[in-house]
């Protein structure tokens, strides 16, 4: 009973569909049903309040605090000195201290993944990828589904939008739609979207369009099956989820932890609603391609390595 | 190219129609003498009651109009703050703005549980393309076919009902009764009094109009344009709507072209983006996404010269010597 | 002229009207009695509630107390509305129309019979040509009214009015926009609307105006009703005396001028506006220092930007401003601040969109203008106390009332704001003074006060430019009188010559034939 | 309407606090519709703004944002001009701050950055006030909408700078590197330590003191200086104020200057003082509170100051509240501010009239029994 976790969510809250949903279903969630234990929680409404909201909890005795999203990792760094008794969990950035753990997901190896399914099942041999924000982090996402789908075929055309450059291009479905679109009239019928609520656009306009259009963080296969080709997954859940185990069990460790195709951090969806898309050989291909990149014959290029996508 | 015109032109009708919408619903009420800088609100409220009433009964004209009602209310509490109390017009839009913001979120996550978003619309909540007669046979004649096909044809009926709706307006402003005191109660009210006509009622009247449009331009974003209402969805659509009527200098046809001017850049922009250019190299996306607010400035500024508005706009009326 | 006998009917009664404005008893228990087919004046100061009662009796404002019969019958008046429908026509001093739109359709605004505009107006139409035909009344139907001229923009006021049906017209100073030939046609106009049996009730400050054209006349002074009389049996005087509640003199003592040196020429001053209208042609006079020079017009001829520009705040399109050794042209543009540095006053037309700020208090008001003044200024801070004491000062020395300096602008009667301004600008000593419309709005008793001073200051030998539409204003003062219509000069005429009726041949653009000889010699 | 019979404590204090809580009834009752007990809400609202010492700390300083951004719209108003831009030029404001710091903080002391980095954020937000100015100062157009537009301009221009010039190599989120202790503002809580006060650590700092500072000096300027006279002027009357030699275009350019300075040390508060670093959104709608700040202050400086108080209270609590209810979240927290700035804002002449009859009928009551006392009067 003495075991009080908490989760404080980034401003986008704990229903985005993608990534702190995750977090939130799959992690939190999940753990309350499996333990009766509650989780606490937070979204801070401005900046300022993330720092806050950590020192609320650590004051109010949870422990661990898992903070999600790179947003949190100058406030985490500050509140994880002032509390060094309690243990600190951020998601998508380091901070390098005692009692924080590190976690980092390897999105450019799931993106490889899911590039190389969308270039086999292109016919017009174009590919899109629509951005929420214009962050490093999606620069990410987008240079490893280009590395995948050209590590198919050489000649495959890859298009990228962005959103936009505001925090505004999470959440413009209209906007993300119409990116969509003009990819859609210039040659591309497989989409892949790492744009949090704006991803419902564009998941929108493949479903009027005909084309197919792939999921990010959460699996959203489910969303509308027959058009939804995979879903890159970021189990950021299950780390959670596993984190919260540990830590119950006294198990925390602090350090940096990076979780790739290997570590069972990132992965392709498969399931009920998108396996009459994906024939046995592309699922075949698929394997093989992670397989390579689990043993490290493939290396996939990290844009954040080195800010560009030179590989 | 001729292909790649058609598209884009496409994709600038379906940007433009919110715009449209929302300029004209702008239009008549700043022609009566009521700044509205709170379009933003009244289509962003508007949009969640549409996806909110589509998804719950079902029935996307259900949607419609709870979206409509909703604008209308919004544009009461606009009129009773800035009509019946004289506030500032300004002040009573940026109150409205936030409340939209706010209560959207608060509101849908109390009902639907998902962190403000309405559960995605089925095909039979939406409005979807409608295929005009022939479209599909003409579509291999050359160069008209297509015109037909792609541009004329194959968009959802709230896209035809804001082309429509410019005449319409045109013909109300400028050939009705209401129109002509609506005109007069923007430019001189106490005229407006002194003929025995209430300026208020007017005015309101105006509003609701305004509320009607902006009701129609909300549905259309999350029941038309997207399949249910995302927080934020209007993303600042009512301010580029507010900028295009300035641009058409406050009548129905040039606001018009400039709704269609600023979709059609958004469309050339995302077609833009990412390409590299000779010479200048890529563009950043940033510089992209600001052209429109810069092209409104440097139009303001100088090629359009002074945009006068109705004399009376923004000043609450006030009998008095 | 017309006996009103006991059987007489009564277009319009009134009893114990009254209305409060806030603080304000605008009217106090008023009554009238108004017989059919009469022409009504009513005069009164300014302030009297003369336009408040007719306000009243149009329902647009609804009065606090009182009962109103309209042609005998009781009638509760809650809106304009009904006002018309019973009706009752009325030309506002300030005129309502809209600006943008054509007279066409100015006229039919709230009397369209349809919701559609297209028969409203084919029937307007007819419904005009015959109105015009029958009283003189002609206007080009299909103008801009902006583009129109006052005069014909309050011809537009009175069809309005007749269009709607209007048995009992309401005109609120219809006068004071107009030259004394338009003046003698309205008079005109309203004869023959009297013979139709149409009741007209004038408001006006111009005595003659009620002696030559009413068959009663109604006095009210601070709100009440203090006198009625038949025309017939009255007089200037006792008309006067009965609206300032003491004896007035209608005349200023002064002695013959005797003008110096030239202070201040104008060459062929010429001024285009945004819309490319021409305001100004070729406008060249000078003004001597101990004289007095008037400029008579019409309003909207030109007189205003003169002046304006004589101020600094019109820059010139071409020609040239000489005031002592500086020069003035469009290169070399002047502003109020350096036209007061050349020791220039100016009083403005308008008092309260220029002349002072109406939410600022009196001392702040009576800075306006020398507001940098060193006496006024520390290095940083103002000097309060001084301003306080400058602006006590001057409110004794004009007798401006309340004599508070704290208290806010707008609380000042228009009489006591301009004498604020009028002593503002007088206080700098200045050699030049340039004086818009000095007694506009301004009572009977304070016009004297003022036009006493403007004449006191001429003989001290200051050079005095004197704007106004009053021509008894004009005459009374001014030692030499300009007249200018359209935007540019028709001539000149020495204050013995001059008469109403020259004055007035010479705005309408007619240069009298008793001149032709002397200003043709002259030039 | 101002020359009424209301007395003028009633008019400056009460009816703005009638507003105010009118809001507040109204917030109770969408409180009530989410389930949401509201006098509780109310109480941890109070006591999560001024219950213990990093509450405080927390906001004043929120406050200070909101003086800066209020005092902008102010100075603007009280020349007739709108600025919208506050959100824009605040933004630039931290611009400047974060260039002078990272520039600076390694090479000179404190005492030698902070009027740098004071001129930067005032230099920067006054820059990007300047071009709307000039557009409506010499060009006619509308400055409520250039200032508009230019708010989404400097959003664009912040991510595009943040994305390729100030990002960290290495380093996931759009911040710069933190800035070295020399350049960084003194905490209340280290101030508090000099003089062997302990106060809990909040992001309270140095800023709230300049805040105040320019509450005083914005109070002189528009009531105490010529250039406020000029100022006042122009916004109560334009025709008057060019009457008096007050010339339109530079004036209207000198005051946005002002208005974009007052708003651009809002930069010095966010990036100097709490979060010492150059990051995203860190305006974070404070530019747009600030008319609602302006409005309630009834363009006064201290009315400003106490309205900066009431929206910190606001934020703080509202804060607070969302970290104690599920059901409450920041958009309910902005659903409240949208009340005030209704009901304080737009509807703020509603109140007055019922008042001014109240006290009319108070009035005609004492001269009534007046009259009954001594009936020769
Ligand atoms: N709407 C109003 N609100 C407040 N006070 C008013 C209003 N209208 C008129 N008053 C006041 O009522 C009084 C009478 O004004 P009114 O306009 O009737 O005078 P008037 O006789 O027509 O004067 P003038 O000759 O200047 O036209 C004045 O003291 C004026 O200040
Ligand atoms: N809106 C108002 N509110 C309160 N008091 C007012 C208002 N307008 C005028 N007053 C006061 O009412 C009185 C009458 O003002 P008004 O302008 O009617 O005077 P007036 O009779 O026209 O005087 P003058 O002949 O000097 O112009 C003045 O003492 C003035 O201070
Ligand atoms: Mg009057
Ligand atoms: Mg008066």
């Amino acid at each position: 009973a003495d075991f009080k976790p908490a989760v404080a969510y980034d401003s986008a809250g704990k229903f985005d569909k993608s990534f702190n949903q995750a977090v939130f279903q799959n992690g939190a969630t999940k753990f309350t049903e499996d333990t009766k234990i509650a989780v606490r929680d937070f979204v801070p409404s401005n900046d300022a309040q993330r720092e806050q909201g950590l020192a609320r909890l650590a004051r109010g005795g949870y422990n661990p605090i898992v903070a999600v999203g790179f947003m949190y990792g100058s406030a985490l760094e500050k509140i994880a000195k002032k509390y060094p008794d309690t243990q600190f969990v951020i998601i998508d950035s380091v901070v390098d201290l005692p009692n924080v753990k590190s976690l980092l997901f390897k999105e450019h190896e799931g993106s490889f993944l899911v590039g190389a399914l969308a270039a086999l099942k292109s016919e017009n041999q174009k590919v899109g990828f629509v951005g929420g924000m214009d962050v490093p982090l999606i620069r990410k996402f987008a240079c490893g589904y280009e590395q995948g789908a050209k590590y198919i075929n050489k000649e495959v055309e890859v298009f990228q939008n962005m959103t936009g450059s505001t925090n505004a291009a999470w959440s413009d479905p209209a906007r993300g739609a119409e990116l969509t679109k003009s990819q859609f009239s210039q040659g591309v019928d497989v989409v892949f979207a790492a744009a949090g609520g704006t991803g419902v656009g564009v998941y929108q306009a493949a479903k009027d369009g005909g084309k197919y259009a792939i999921g990010v963080d959460s699996n959203q296969n489910h969303l509308h099956p027959g058009v939804m080709l995979t879903s890159m997954v970021k189990l950021v859940g299950l780390a959670t989820y596993d984190i919260f185990k540990k830590a119950e069990s006294g198990n925390f460790s602090a350090g940096i932890d990076v979780r790739g195709l290997k570590e069972k951090g990132v992965d392709w969806a498969l399931d009920e609603y998108n396996r009459a898309l994906v024939t046995p050989e592309m699922e075949a291909e698929i394997n093989s391609v992670k397989a390579k990149i689990v043993t490290g014959e493939i290396v996939v290029h990290d844009y954040m390595a080195d800010n560009s996508c030179q590989y | 190219m001729y292909e790649n015109l058609i598209l884009i032109l496409d994709a600038t009708l379906r940007v433009s129609t919110p715009l449209i919408l929302a300029a004209l619903a702008g239009l008549f009420s700043e022609r009566s003498g009521i700044v509205n800088i709170a379009l933003e609100g009244k289509i962003l409220f508007a949009a969640f009651a549409a996806a909110a009433a589509a998804s719950v009964t079902g029935s996307v004209w259900l949607g419609l109009l709870s979206a409509i009602a909703v604008a209308c209310s919004l544009s009461m509490l606009h009129g009773f703050a800035s009509i019946t109390h004289k506030g500032d017009q300004i002040v009573s839009g940026v109150a409205i703005n936030m409340l939209a913001v706010g209560l959207t979120v608060t509101l849908g996550r109390y009902w639907f549980g998902l962190g403000g978003q309405t559960p995605a619309l089925l095909d039979s909540q939406r409005f979807l393309p409608i295929t005009l007669p022939g479209a599909d046979a003409l579509a291999d004649v050359p160069v008209l076919g297509l015109l037909y096909s792609e541009l004329i044809s194959g968009h959802n009926i709230i896209v035809y009902m804001a082309l429509l709706s410019v005449p319409i307006c045109w013909w109300v402003i400028f050939k009705t009764r209401f129109g002509l005191r609506l005109r007069a109660a923007g430019e001189n009210p106490h005229a407006v009094d002194t003929a025995g006509i209430s300026v208020a009622w007017i005015r309101y009247r105006a509003l609701l109009v305004a509320g009607l449009l902006t009701g129609i331009a909300g549905a259309y974003l999350s029941t038309a344009h997207s399949a249910g209402f995302v927080p934020n969805m209007s993303a600042g659509k009512g301010f580029i709507a507010l900028a295009a009527l300035i641009f058409g200098k406050w009548r129905p046809v040039p606001v018009l072209f400039g709704c269609l001017l600023f979709g059609f850049l958004d469309a050339v922009a995302i077609r833009l983006q990412g390409t590299e250019l000779p010479i200048i190299g890529e563009i950043p996306v940033q510089l992209i996404e600001v052209l429109p607010y810069i092209l409104t400035v440097l139009l303001l500024a100088g090629f359009i010269g002074r945009a006068v508005g109705p004399k009376a706009v923004g000043i609450p009326y006030v009998k008095s010597r | 002229m017309s006996t009103v006998s006991n059987e007489q009917r009564f277009a319009l009664e009134l009893r114990g009207i009254d209305k409060r404005f806030g603080a304000v008893h605008a009217n106090n228990n008023i009554d009238l009695q108004v017989p059919v087919g009469t022409i009504h004046g009513i005069i009164g100061e300014n302030g009297a509630g003369k336009s408040t009662l007719m306000n009243i009796i149009y329902g647009f404002y609804i009065a606090d107390a009182g009962e109103i019969k309209i042609e005998g019958i009781p009638r509760k008046l809650l809106s304009s509305k009904e006002a018309i429908s019973y009706g009752i026509g009325m030309v506002h001093q300030h005129f309502m129309l809209i600006d943008n739109f054509s007279v066409l359709e100015n006229v039919i605004l709230g009397a369209e019979n349809g919701p559609l505009l297209k028969p409203s107006l084919a029937a307007a139409r007819t419904e005009l040509e015959r109105l015009a035909k029958e009283y003189q009344l002609d206007v080009p139907i299909d103008a801009l009214i902006e583009d129109l001229p006052v005069g014909l923009q309050q011809r537009v006021e009175i069809l309005k009015a007749l269009y709607r049906g209007a048995k009992i017209l309401i005109l609120d100073e219809p006068t004071g926009v107009l030259t004394p030939q338009e003046t003698e046609h309205l008079f005109h106009i309203f004869d023959a609307l009297r013979r139709e049996g149409v009741t007209i009730i004038l408001i006006t400050h111009k005595l003659r105006e009620i002696l030559a054209a009413t068959d009663n006349v109604s006095v009210m002074r601070q709100g009440a009703m203090v006198a009625h009389r038949k025309t017939a049996d009255t007089n200037k005087e006792e008309l006067a005396e009965l609206m300032v509640g003491r004896k007035v003199r209608l005349k200023v003592d002064k002695k013959v001028a005797n003008p110096k040196q030239i202070l201040l020429s104008t060459d062929q001053l010429t001024y285009t506006d945004q819309m490319g209208v021409d305001r100004l042609k070729s406008v060249s006079i000078n003004i001597k220092a101990g004289e007095i020079v008037g400029i008579a017009g019409v309003s909207g001829n030109g007189q205003s930007e003169l002046i304006n520009m004589l101020a600094g705040l019109l820059t010139p399109t071409s020609g040239s401003i000489s005031i002592g050794n500086t020069h003035i042209d469009a290169g070399h543009p002047a502003t109020p601040d350096s036209i007061r540095q050349l020791r220039v006053g100016h009083i403005p037309e308008d008092r309260l969109t220029m002349g002072l700020i109406k939410s600022f208090s009196a001392e702040e008001s009576a800075i306006l203008g020398h507001q940098n003044q060193p006496k006024y200024n520390g290095k940083i801070l103002n000097k309060l106390k001084v301003i306080t004491q400058e602006c006590t000062r001057l409110m004794k020395e004009w007798d401006v009332r309340p004599q508070n300096p704290k208290l806010r602008s707008s609380l000042f009667s228009g009489g006591n704001q301009q004498k604020l301004i009028i002593a503002r600008e007088v206080d700098q000593n200045p050699n030049i003074l340039l004086i818009g419309q000095p007694t506009r709005g301004v009572d009977i008793g304070a016009i004297e006060f003022i036009h006493k001073r403007i004449v006191e200051l001429r003989d001290k030998g200051k050079g005095i430019l004197l704007v106004s539409v009053e021509l008894d204003e004009i005459m009374t003062l001014a030692d030499r009188i300009i007249v200018m219509f359209d935007g540019h000069i028709v001539g000149e005429v020495s204050a013995a010559q001059a008469n109403e009726k020259i004055l007035g041949m010479m705005m309408a653009n007619i240069m009298p034939d008793e001149l032709q000889a002397t200003t043709g010699g002259k030039q | 309407m101002n020359d009424s019979k209301i007395p003028v404590w009633v008019n400056v204090f009460v009816l703005p606090m009638v507003n105010i809580l009118l809001a507040f009834a109204f917030s109770a009752i969408i409180f009530i519709a989410v389930d949401v007990d509201p006098i509780e809400a109310a109480q941890v609202m109070i006591r999560g703004a001024f219950g213990y010492q990093e509450g405080i700390g927390y906001t004043l300083y929120y406050a200070t944002n909101f003086m800066f951004t209020g005092l902008a719209v102010a100075v603007a108003f009280s020349a007739g001009l709108f600025n919208i831009g506050g959100e824009g030029q605040a933004y630039m404001g931290g611009l400047g701050v974060g260039i002078a710091c990272l520039a600076l903080d390694s090479s000179l002391p404190f005492w030698a950055i902070l009027p740098i980095t004071m001129f930067a954020s005032m230099a920067f937000g006054a820059l990007w006030a300047l071009i709307p100015a000039y557009l409506q100062a010499y060009r006619g157009s509308h400055i409520v909408i250039t200032t508009i537009m230019f708010n989404f301009i400097a959003a664009s221009l912040m991510v595009y700078l943040m994305v390729n010039v100030f990002k960290l190599d290495g380093q996931m989120a759009p911040v710069s590197r933190i800035i070295e202790d020399s350049a960084k503002l003194p905490m209340f809580h280290e101030m508090a330590a000099w003089i062997d006060w302990s106060f809990e650590s909040s992001p309270l700092n140095l800023s709230f003191f300049i805040a105040l500072v320019c509450c005083l000096l914005v109070w002189i300027l528009l009531w105490r200086t010529r250039w406020g006279y000029a100022i006042r002027a122009m916004g109560s009357s334009p025709t008057a104020a060019e009457y008096g030699g007050i010339n339109y275009k530079k004036l209207t350019i000198i005051v946005m200057l002002i208005s974009g300075a007052l708003s651009g040390l809002l930069g010095i508060n966010e990036v100097q003082g709490y979060s010492h670093q150059l990051k995203l959104d860190f305006v974070a709608g404070y530019g747009f509170t600030g008319i609602a700040v302006c409005l309630i202050g009834r363009n006064h400086p201290v009315g400003i100051i106490l309205a900066s108080l009431l929206f910190g209270v606001l934020y703080q609590g509202g804060a607070e509240l969302s970290f104690d209810f599920p059901n409450i979240d920041r958009e309910m927290i902005q659903v409240i501010q949208a009340l005030v700035v209704l009901f304080s804002g737009a509807l703020a002449f509603m109140l007055v009239k019922p008042t001014e009859h109240f006290f009319v009928f108070l009035d005609k009551r004492k001269t009534l029994s007046l009259k009954q006392t001594n009936p020769e009067t």
